[in-house]
């Protein structure tokens, strides 16, 4: 139909870091030395963390566990532009989220083996616990950045969901929200191209997951999520946007899932070892390495340290987890409301 | 003291607790020019502005989440549903999150949310506007239920329920919206969640109901020395009151007008089968809606336990 | 951020007839005399339901109703590109919709005077119930299309909705299936600017709703809702486009509710005459008929005729429907299972 | 004859009616190339094809909205939640729609779907993997609730409820899904929606139970002359066999792994204490879930109705 046209968008993509660690300075964002041998050494304790984990479920010391292999420029890259300040509300994932905002390793093995008081965040951390269902978050990110504008609290939400994520009703309804109230929300899809075991294109037909913010009034961006620096400039100035009081960002990292979804299951039932291994080349850790040495930034001899390091704070992490008693059976009731009800107190003393 | 009805007694909890606590704050669909639908928050963002009385998109599971994130944060949002029949979508939010929140992260956060909402039959409304699904609340721990009778103790278990720490769902009859009018104090009162009311002594049989049912089993206990309590919270209950009463009396019958199969009478019935069996002088019997899908306005009447349905249940366990 | 661009969209709007009754002659769909003259015949009747709703309504032989003046070139102008082995999914306020596809108006009345046998659809006819629970038809609508398109039937499914509608996760999660599946369903919002007291910039951010398609990898597009061939045209590409195979299309109207929300409602609470005054311009009815007129095929005389038809044809609806006996008591229980459980017959036998 | 795990028999019954009927089409997450988390429909997208088996989008409102629209057009759909955590967002779908199909459109359309989901505990899962609110669903008239205990029922029952014409819920333990084998038939079997089954018979004491809470009561009845009944649908359940039983043996337990309040065991005990008061000669008691969130691995044990909990019970209703 020849009609008028009323309003047009464009989607944008963000890549400054290649896969060869050349960055396009005109882009480059302000980091230190020290910032970027700090991001490059927390992959590297985050990809310490998560092996072991996968080498403690397969032992039976943890549950199913969901490893974050491939994601970690995209997870440290964000939590990493937050200030303490900042509230985050991640996904189940981001393990390399917390730990970047430093969570205790050892409170993350803990809840990952069955114990909720792995996630007795502790006053000074401002992330939320893990969110099991998927997407449902979205909405409390939302609801908590309303409380933060309306307190005049100067900070930035931040939450994390995956591509899958985008089909959740609750997706919609939060963005909606926020784009109406103009909230300072940071929405960070990683975008790991596999729900399990859907394919991103059979999640969604729109070409770009950054697109759906447009249905919502505000931007959206893509940014090659295993680029650190693009995640980490993407992260920052939307933050500094939803402080300005400018509204709601939202930033899809273009990303891949390396390993299975979980521990429970097995990706080579449906994806091709061919698209896992193209996926290699793209790793974070490597350019970011090849970046750094060409700087002179990394040594052989400092991957040995922070590797050491590394397996040294998860040695300990463990331990502390494996020390902790098991909690006593009364705490099962305990917070359930604040106070117990006459029902739970006859239940816990017994049938 | 004041003589005023439902609507205006809770819109009365909200003022007050608003002026006594910056961070109590409203959202919903239609909550503020528009005063609400029933008009609960009438004058309310005249009063608090828009960033207290927030008018939201029409998305109920995004006002509970969102609620859940400001409590998280630190408010106390009360957020209304237009009805029963559109709590459903947030179900999860309710269940999933703000009932766990506690929980799951040990005590570190909290969520003390409110979601109002009207409930109930009686005012020969469209499908969907006269739910009362109260029973499926109370099967999820970590979530109160309370439901007020009387223009009286609507406000004062309104801002019971506003201070409460934990997540309350607050139902309010629309049949008794402004049906009653009653004394209500506008000094601050509170009604501690969790206890029931004895509304009249009896020694013969045990009427228990709450919300509108209240009235119809008032208007049925008529010659007869009956005991009848208004349960005011359905979650958690308040056990000794029911127990301390049926071990007198020996007869129950409980009222309400869900549908039988799994309303909460059902839970009544079965904690006193449980405690209080060896007092129990005959059947205990539930007079309840049918097990049919909520019907319209046509067949209200038929649906809704009738004062002499109520009556014909009393005889019943009267004749042991 | 200085990015490359990875998509772009434009958002069209489409218009025809203008206020005064001038066509755009390069735009006007295909329509016989007897069409236009058919569609006009739908609105006064559509209206005169309305309007007698209303007076029923006051009368306290209705319950609450809402009307749809002001939304009768939106409704009549798409359900008039339907064909009769198309399927509809409305919401509440399309009793123009369900006029046009030959409901009886009698069991409308019937419906609003709170008795479900209303609602008993005669099989000729697929259109669905009404639905109350706001934008939560649109995956039944998205099921359906799966459904035909599994069996091969070559048919449309057309689902209306509101602006408010919009806003809810099942507009979401529905749209969203229908983009990946790409499946043939017309999506039409009735953009009547307000839900209830919420105006429609309150209700989302983005500057048009048609927009909102394009999350979901298919076409939006704006048209004038007040402009009847505007919405036809717009329908009937659509339904042409989804038999082709050629996936799902979001239409807004763009309309404007003339009357309360419903007759429970007070809008003057809400909005200004002046607004209400400036749609009043707008009469999808009006223009029509001025370009009828010009056209030769309206004249004083033709429009006293339909009237008094319209006005017999409700007369009748109005006794046939306050004429049915009130249901049986039973009958109230007959429709929750195919059969009677036990319990509810023994709650049929009385208590 | 096969012997099978519920899996299996399961898988079964979906592959057979597939077979039988073009119209019985499945839906869900995962449930195409994967076969679905727990591998129930391994090998049918092969067999039937993407247009048969359809892995959805992560939507679990559409699903159930998409399935509710798909039956009214005259398929006969199998959804699949990935976990019964996850079916609270399809609670408005099922309740404000797949209930009433049949009873607002006074009969002209139905809604003949089945949502099949994993529900328990017992796997030492994650959060909202381990749920077990069967009772919600029970509440709601116009959709039934069958929940399996064996292969061989979870076969019979899953036929039945693709062919029923209303919406059923299909709940299946995820404890019990390879923990079992039985000989299952491959030829075409059917067993009845609405009754239950007397798996023991005995005099002295009723046990109530469905699902994996089954073989518990079986493990805790040891020398007990105890009546053990499977009720596998519990809406509408098979109230004849209940009271048939309970007015024989005159005491009653039930056993579900829900927590306490408001469980189904709730309307078990209520429907008793209605229909049977006269017969009973001790309280009726619940062995179940605590009131609590529904707990992580490490307690799970614990929270759990373990066998000295049922024995317990057991004896002190002997005690009369
Ligand atoms: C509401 C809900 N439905 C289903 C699941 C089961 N499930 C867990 S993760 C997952 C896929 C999530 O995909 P995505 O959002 O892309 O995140 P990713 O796993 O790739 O990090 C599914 C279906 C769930 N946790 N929550
Ligand atoms: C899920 C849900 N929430 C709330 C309501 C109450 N309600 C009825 S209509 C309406 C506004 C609908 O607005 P819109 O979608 O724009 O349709 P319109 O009324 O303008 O035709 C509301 C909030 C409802 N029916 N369903
Ligand atoms: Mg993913
Ligand atoms: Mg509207």
């Amino acid at each position: 139909m020849p009609e008028k046209t009323i309003e047009s968008f464009t989607v944008q993509r963000l890549d400054i870091l290649d896969e060869k660690g050349i960055a396009d300075e005109s882009l480059m964002p302000s980091l230190s030395d020290e910032d970027i041998k700090r991001m490059y050494e927390l992959i590297v304790l985050s990809r310490t963390f998560d092996q072991r984990a996968l080498n403690l479920q397969r032992e039976g010391r943890l549950g199913a566990y969901p490893s974050l292999l491939g994601q970690e420029a995209s997870q440290i890259g964000s939590a990493f532009a937050c200030e303490k300040s900042d509230w985050v509300f991640p996904s189940f994932r981001e393990m390399g989220v917390y730990i970047t905002l430093g969570y205790p390793p050892h409170m993350l093995y803990q809840y990952w083996a069955g114990d909720e008081r792995g996630l007795k965040i502790s006053d000074n951390v401002t992330i939320f616990p893990l969110c099991v269902p998927v997407g449902t978050q979205i909405p409390h990110a939302v609801g908590a950045a309303i409380a933060a504008k309306y307190r005049g609290d100067k900070i930035g939400i931040v939450t994390y969901f995956g591509d899958g994520g985008t089909s959740k009703g609750d997706f919609h309804e939060g963005f909606n929200m926020a784009g109406v109230f103009r909230l300072p929300v940071v929405f960070i899809c990683q975008n790991n191209q596999w729900a399990i075991s859907v394919p991103r294109e059979k999640q969604t037909a729109s070409k770009t997951l950054a697109q759906k913010a447009f249905a919502y009034g505000f931007e959206g961006v893509q940014v090659d999520g295993n680029d650190i620096f693009s995640v980490y400039k993407a992260t920052k100035d939307a933050l500094e946007k939803a402080k300005r009081g400018d509204g709601p960002t939202f930033i899809e990292c273009f990303t891949y899932r390396m390993s299975d979804h979980t521990t429970s299951d097995d990706a080579t039932k449906y994806r091709s070892k061919e698209e896992v291994d193209a996926w290699k080349q793209k790793d974070p850790i490597l350019r970011l390495r090849l970046f750094m040495e060409k700087k002179g930034l990394w040594t052989e001899q400092y991957q040995k340290d922070i590797e050491e390091q590394s397996t040294l704070i998860i040695d300990e992490a463990v331990k502390e987890a494996e020390s902790i008693k098991p909690p006593h059976p009364e705490e099962m009731f305990a917070y359930t409301y604040e106070k117990l009800t006459p029902r739970q107190i006859k239940q816990m003393k017994g049938f | 003291m004041p003589k005023v009805n439902m609507v205006q007694a809770i819109n009365l909890a909200l003022k007050e607790e608003m002026q006594r606590d910056k961070s109590v704050v409203i959202l919903g669909e239609d909550v503020g020019k528009d005063g609400g639908v029933f008009r609960i928050t009438e004058g309310l963002i005249e009063q608090f502005g828009t960033e207290r009385v927030m008018d939201t998109p029409l998305s109920e599971s995004g006002i509970v989440g969102a609620a859940v994130g400001m409590a998280i944060y630190g408010l106390k949002p009360v957020a209304e549903i237009q009805f029963m029949g559109f709590i459903y979508p947030t179900i999860d939010q309710l269940f999933s999150h703000a009932a766990r929140i506690r929980s799951r992260s040990r005590g570190r956060f909290t969520c003390p949310i409110v979601v109002r909402t009207p409930y109930g039959a009686g005012i020969k409304a469209l499908e969907l506007h006269s739910e009362s699904t109260e029973a499926l609340f109370c099967h999820m721990p970590g979530i109160k239920v309370v439901v007020p009778s009387s223009p009286y103790n609507a406000k004062g278990l309104l801002i019971s329920s506003i201070r409460d720490p934990d997540p309350v769902i607050f139902l309010e009859s629309t049949r008794l919206y402004r049906l009653i009018k009653e004394d209500v104090s506008e000094e601050e009162y509170t009604l501690p969640l969790g206890s029931a009311r004895i509304v009249q002594e009896g020694k013969d049989v045990t009427l228990i109901a709450w919300g509108s049912m209240l009235h119809r089993v008032l208007q049925s206990v008529e010659g007869v020395d009956a005991e009848v309590i208004d349960l005011m919270t359905l979650s958690p209950f308040d056990e000794e009151t029911v127990y301390k009463s049926v071990k007198k009396t020996g007869r129950v019958v409980i009222v309400h007008e869900a549908p039988k199969t799994c309303g909460f009478g059902a839970e009544l019935s079965a904690s006193i089968a449980e405690e209080a069996m060896l007092y129990l002088k005959a059947p205990i019997l539930r007079v309840t809606g049918y097990d049919v899908v909520m019907p319209l306005p046509k067949f209200e009447d038929y649906y809704m336990p009738s004062v002499e349905r109520i009556r014909k249940a009393i005889e019943e366990v009267m004749k042991y």
